[in-house]
């Protein structure tokens, strides 16, 4: 049997649903030695600005249990740089490249998407309204539904690409959220961004990240993040997905398909592995094969639940 | 280039004070290593520790007639723990050789230069002195810590460089010069000793002085740094110190050798 | 060096900060033969009903990295049962007993905190408007500050024990809960209750528990647990505050204090080691030695944060 | 009542198909136990696994000389797999004994019980035979296993019941009857076998074609029950089946051994 990996998502088709997080791949470039580029699905590059940035102060990472703390402030060469230094060599390498984008404000974002323009190499762009770590921008769209659909409305009209909205776990309401940027014109979404977190260096009692909190990634968030993609799912059947949080293991991928991702994004652990998402690609196959699923888009959403039933009383 | 692969570790040996040597089989990184490169070490498959820890190569040598990558560690938490408690034949995975190394390869046959190191800051430069003592480079070592155990591998440094060019200073007094590393080095200054380049790792309070002192004295310096790293090779932008251009520089990728120069020590 | 280890907590005056969770301690009675229930702070009881429940069906808990979810659902004896046959023993064992209590209902909660009366051996009442693990009640009111002011308010006239309201963690602003909360009459805060998750148990592509979702507790969740208790006491410098989620070790506990926390309760570490709280009371007391603190409360809300400073531009 | 103790390891027998019997010095856990009790065991120090798991005391007996005790375990996820490697001499935490035994003290001497294992389901059976044995009641142990690796301990079972009295099926008939384990059972009664108690443990699949059984042939019955358990030990309220009285019961602490009459098969 020769499994079909390849995922339609949206306008675009991917090779297979093994994608890459942003900020935790750099410019991608940096892990050709460790697998190769155009085996993956697509990578997303690490958050890209009008204007090179220099992010935040460190200490900007630290570890906790399962996981780990980070307030990178979205560090980056700036989108110029990127088209004309990073681009080009992706495109040669044969990678499926998504432009992650922020600001601090509409005009940030939308400056970002016109420089974009009609670029062929970059296949979609991921708009981040979720970072936790700046103090303006960021989580501000994020976490409220009525600034992010007017931030992905002027979004929408400023780019033809492919839209993906990128939200923040934050929140009270994750389908609100994920409503507000589908309504407004995202063509799909990725979730989850980091949970704010805060971790403590007691002989010195002050907050190991400099920015005082970070957000956290890792395996101790996949809970979370599983049912936050299930909750989507569950109430925008149609949506494009990229699902994201803690996944490690082929099993972790697979699982996150069922809960109704149709793509997923290695985050944290290519730190702990450079060449885990190009083995994902190879173990992906095997599952599915061993599992007798021919395509694994049959995988998506397949979730089987009961009806919810609580306590009863004596 | 650096290689992502499965070593095996060859043999532990414990010395005082929570420090130890691990001997890992060089795979393909020990042919590659130049001296102030590093590796990030996953301490087992467990979640805790859960990222790499980052360790200067040591040295490249052989361990019972194997290939071999030392690393000397220090025990501070729960990776270099860990670390201390493998048995021999557990392979675990290594990513290196990384980051920039000394730079030694501008060094003349008649330049001197100095060795400095604080504490567990010997580790990047056992390596250095085998490979100076090898081109036959004249290097001078400081080496200071809190009392005689934990001044390590006396033994190879004083081999490499010959025992009159070894000084240390501790605490305590309990070897050589009680006092601190620089010390020992502002003394040999003042005695006219002249250095192309001074070397050295150690804590950053040392490093601060020692900026300090090489600065006065209008002497090169290169620096191996250390900072909290979560990938090793540059892609979380997690390890950056500022530098006196403005911008945050990456330690593991723009250093861990760095001119003391390029640091904003102010805003550090 | 004595070590005062005494905590002032609103009108409540504990032994020491090291108190237990709800549902993850029983009836307290159980731990009798692993721990001295006096020597704690106090002990928070499995959440107490107006009528027995039986609970959720099975399967009610997992594991996941570093925690577990849970949809117990809030099986209990029952408020009289609790009165009649577990409260007098606790009190003869010398037990400084929270009585933690729900409902489906504003009339349930009451009924309850009305049913405790004037019972003197109840310290204080512990609302629990935060579990996620019911259809009814529970997050509805603990996810909308409005719902929660008004269920507080009932609840504040119905009772003249001290209020202890304890808060979830699934919001986007745990401050405006926190606020809404202490605005309708709570003297005290307890934060965090579990973060909603989902595991699938992927042979049968079901999920791992019955409810679906459940509360994900342990290691996984202090990042956040931490960020929430240091939100809330920068935002109400006064309000006392019992900081609980994945505590451990003597360490974990300092750091909640640090955070802002008057006092901790210990969660799912109970079922890792039941004699856990016991020994923290006394590493407690050396911890402070050791580092020079006469008084356990001049830890409370001692972390040092610098200005946020984010990114800048190059 | 339980005790909460450090218990050493004292040795790991490896068997076929990932099975292997542990060896834990016996505390003061082992004078307490009886047969159905069972203990919750702490895998290490890290976080994976993070909650002690549960394993049926298997035996009461000694190992070198040192009182110990015995469980016979199956690797099927990381627990039961960390378990597996500890070093000779490393301290676990284990909570027990747990839960309610199998009732034994009202058997006669003249009556006869029946053993009934499915897999890994011998373990809380062996010290249940050894018990019996000593008290002089007339055992018959009917056990079912995959393969004839898969069923564990006879030595023992036949030292304690008597070689005659202990029937074996696997699903490949590699050992004893080809078919299903409760096929024994069946026999036995048809041969005009009675039991003042059938004493079980295996798979839910097992649990309820013998309940069935059971209920038919009117015999009294005790399964040893299995779930997941966070606790052990009442307070987590995580291990609950469904019971016949619309409850639900805790499996630690109402069980593990229950009359299977008690259970809500339907809703399990
Ligand atoms: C390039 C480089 C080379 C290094 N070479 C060596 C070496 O040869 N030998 C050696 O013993 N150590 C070396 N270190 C330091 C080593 O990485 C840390 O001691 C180790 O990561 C601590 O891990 P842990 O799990 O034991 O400590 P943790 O439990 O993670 O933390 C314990 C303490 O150590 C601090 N710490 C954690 N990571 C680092 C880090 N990367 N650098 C400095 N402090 C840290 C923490 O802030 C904390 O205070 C090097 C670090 C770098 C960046
Ligand atoms: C009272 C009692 C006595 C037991 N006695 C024994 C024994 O003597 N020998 C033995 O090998 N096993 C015994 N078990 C089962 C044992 O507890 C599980 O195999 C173990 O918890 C699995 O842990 P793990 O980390 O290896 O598996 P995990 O990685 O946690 O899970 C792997 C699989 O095992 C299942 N599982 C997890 N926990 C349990 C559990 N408590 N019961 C049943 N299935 C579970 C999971 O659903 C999953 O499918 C007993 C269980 C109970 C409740
Ligand atoms: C160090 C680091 C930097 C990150 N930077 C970005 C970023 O620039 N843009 C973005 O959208 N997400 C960023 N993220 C979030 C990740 O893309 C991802 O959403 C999150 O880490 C959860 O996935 P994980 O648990 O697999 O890491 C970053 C995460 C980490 C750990
Ligand atoms: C099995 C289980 C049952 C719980 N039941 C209750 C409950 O009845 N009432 C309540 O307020 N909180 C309940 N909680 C939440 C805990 O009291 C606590 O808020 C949470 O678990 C976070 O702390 P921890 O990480 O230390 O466990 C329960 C938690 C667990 C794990
Ligand atoms: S450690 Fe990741 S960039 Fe340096
Ligand atoms: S395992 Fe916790 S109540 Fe049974």
């Amino acid at each position: 049997m020769t499994v079909d990996l390849s995922t339609a998502f949206g306008r675009l088709r991917l090779k297979n649903p093994i994608a890459t997080a942003s900020g935790t791949f750099g410019y991608g470039l940096e892990f050709a030695d460790y697998l190769d580029l155009a085996s993956l699905g697509a990578i997303s590059v690490k958050g890209l600005s009008r204007r090179p940035c220099h992010g935040n102060p460190p200490p900007r990472i630290c570890e906790t249990d399962a996981g780990m703390l980070n307030a990178i402030g979205l560090q980056n060469v700036g989108i110029d740089a990127f088209l004309a230094e990073k681009l080009p060599e992706l495109a040669r390498l044969g990678a499926t490249v998504i432009a992650n984008v922020w600001g601090d404000t509409e005009e940030d974002y939308v400056a970002v998407v016109e420089r974009i323009g009609h670029e062929r190499r970059v296949a979609a762009v991921e708009v981040n309204v979720s970072c936790p770590n700046v103090v303006r921008g960021g989580m501000v769209f994020g976490n409220n539904p009525e600034a992010l659909a007017a931030l992905v409305k002027r979004i929408r009209s400023a780019t033809r690409h492919p839209l993906v909205v990128k939200l923040s776990p934050n929140v009270t309401d994750i389908v609100a959220s994920a409503r507000a940027a589908v309504d407004a014109g995202a063509d799909a979404l990725s979730l989850i961004n980091t949970l704010v977190g805060l971790a403590i260096d007691l002989e010195r009692r002050e907050p190991k990240i400099g920015f005082t909190t970070g957000g956290l990634s890792g395996p101790a968030i996949r809970p979370i993040a599983l049912r936050m993609v299930w909750e989507v799912r569950t109430a925008l059947p149609k949506i494009p997905i990229f699902g994201m949080g803690g996944i490690e293991t082929v099993e972790h991928v697979v699982e996150f398909l069922v809960a109704g991702a149709n793509a997923v994004q290695i985050g944290t652990a290519n730190f702990r592995d450079p060449s885990l998402a190009g083995r994902l690609v190879g173990e992906l196959a095997a599952w599915c094969e061993s599992h007798d699923v021919a395509r694994v888009s049959d995988l998506v959403g397949t979730l089987r639940t009961r009806p919810r039933k609580d306590h009863s009383f004596a | 280039m650096a290689v992502n692969e499965s070593l095996r570790v060859l043999k532990t040996i414990h010395y005082d004070e929570g420090h130890y040597s691990l001997f890992l089989s060089a795979g393909a990184i020990g042919a590659r290593t130049k001296p102030g490169h590093f590796a990030m070490i996953q301490a087992g498959e467990g979640l805790r520790p859960y990222l790499r820890r980052a360790f200067s190569i040591a040295d490249v040598t052989t361990m019972a007639g194997v290939p071999a990558l030392e690393f000397v560690i220090k025990i501070v938490g729960v990776g270099t723990a860990a670390l201390a408690r493998f048995a021999e034949g557990t392979p675990l995975p290594v990513l290196g050789p990384l980051g920039v190394p000394f730079p030694i390869d501008d060094l003349l046959h008649s330049d001197r230069v100095a060795l400095v190191a604080g504490g567990i800051g010997l580790a990047p430069l056992v390596l250095l002195a085998r490979t100076l003592a090898a081109r036959g480079i004249a290097a001078d070592l400081f080496y200071g810590g809190r009392n005689e155990n934990d001044v390590l591998k006396r033994g190879d440094f004083e081999r490499f460089l010959g025992p009159h060019r070894c000084r240390y200073a501790t605490d305590d007094g309990s070897l050589g010069r009680k006092g601190r590393v620089t010390e020992l080095l502002t003394h040999a200054l003042a005695r006219g000793g002249r250095y192309r380049r001074v070397y050295a790792c150690g804590p950053v309070a040392m490093f601060r002085a020692l900026a300090t002192l090489l600065a006065d004295a209008n002497l090169e310096g290169s620096f191996a740094m250390e900072s909290e790293m979560a990938c090793g090779f540059g892609v979380c932008l997690g390890c950056v110190v500022p530098m006196t251009d403005g911008r945050f520089a990456t330690i593991c990728k723009e250093g861990p050798c760095v001119p003391p120069t390029a640091i904003d020590w102010a805003r550090l």
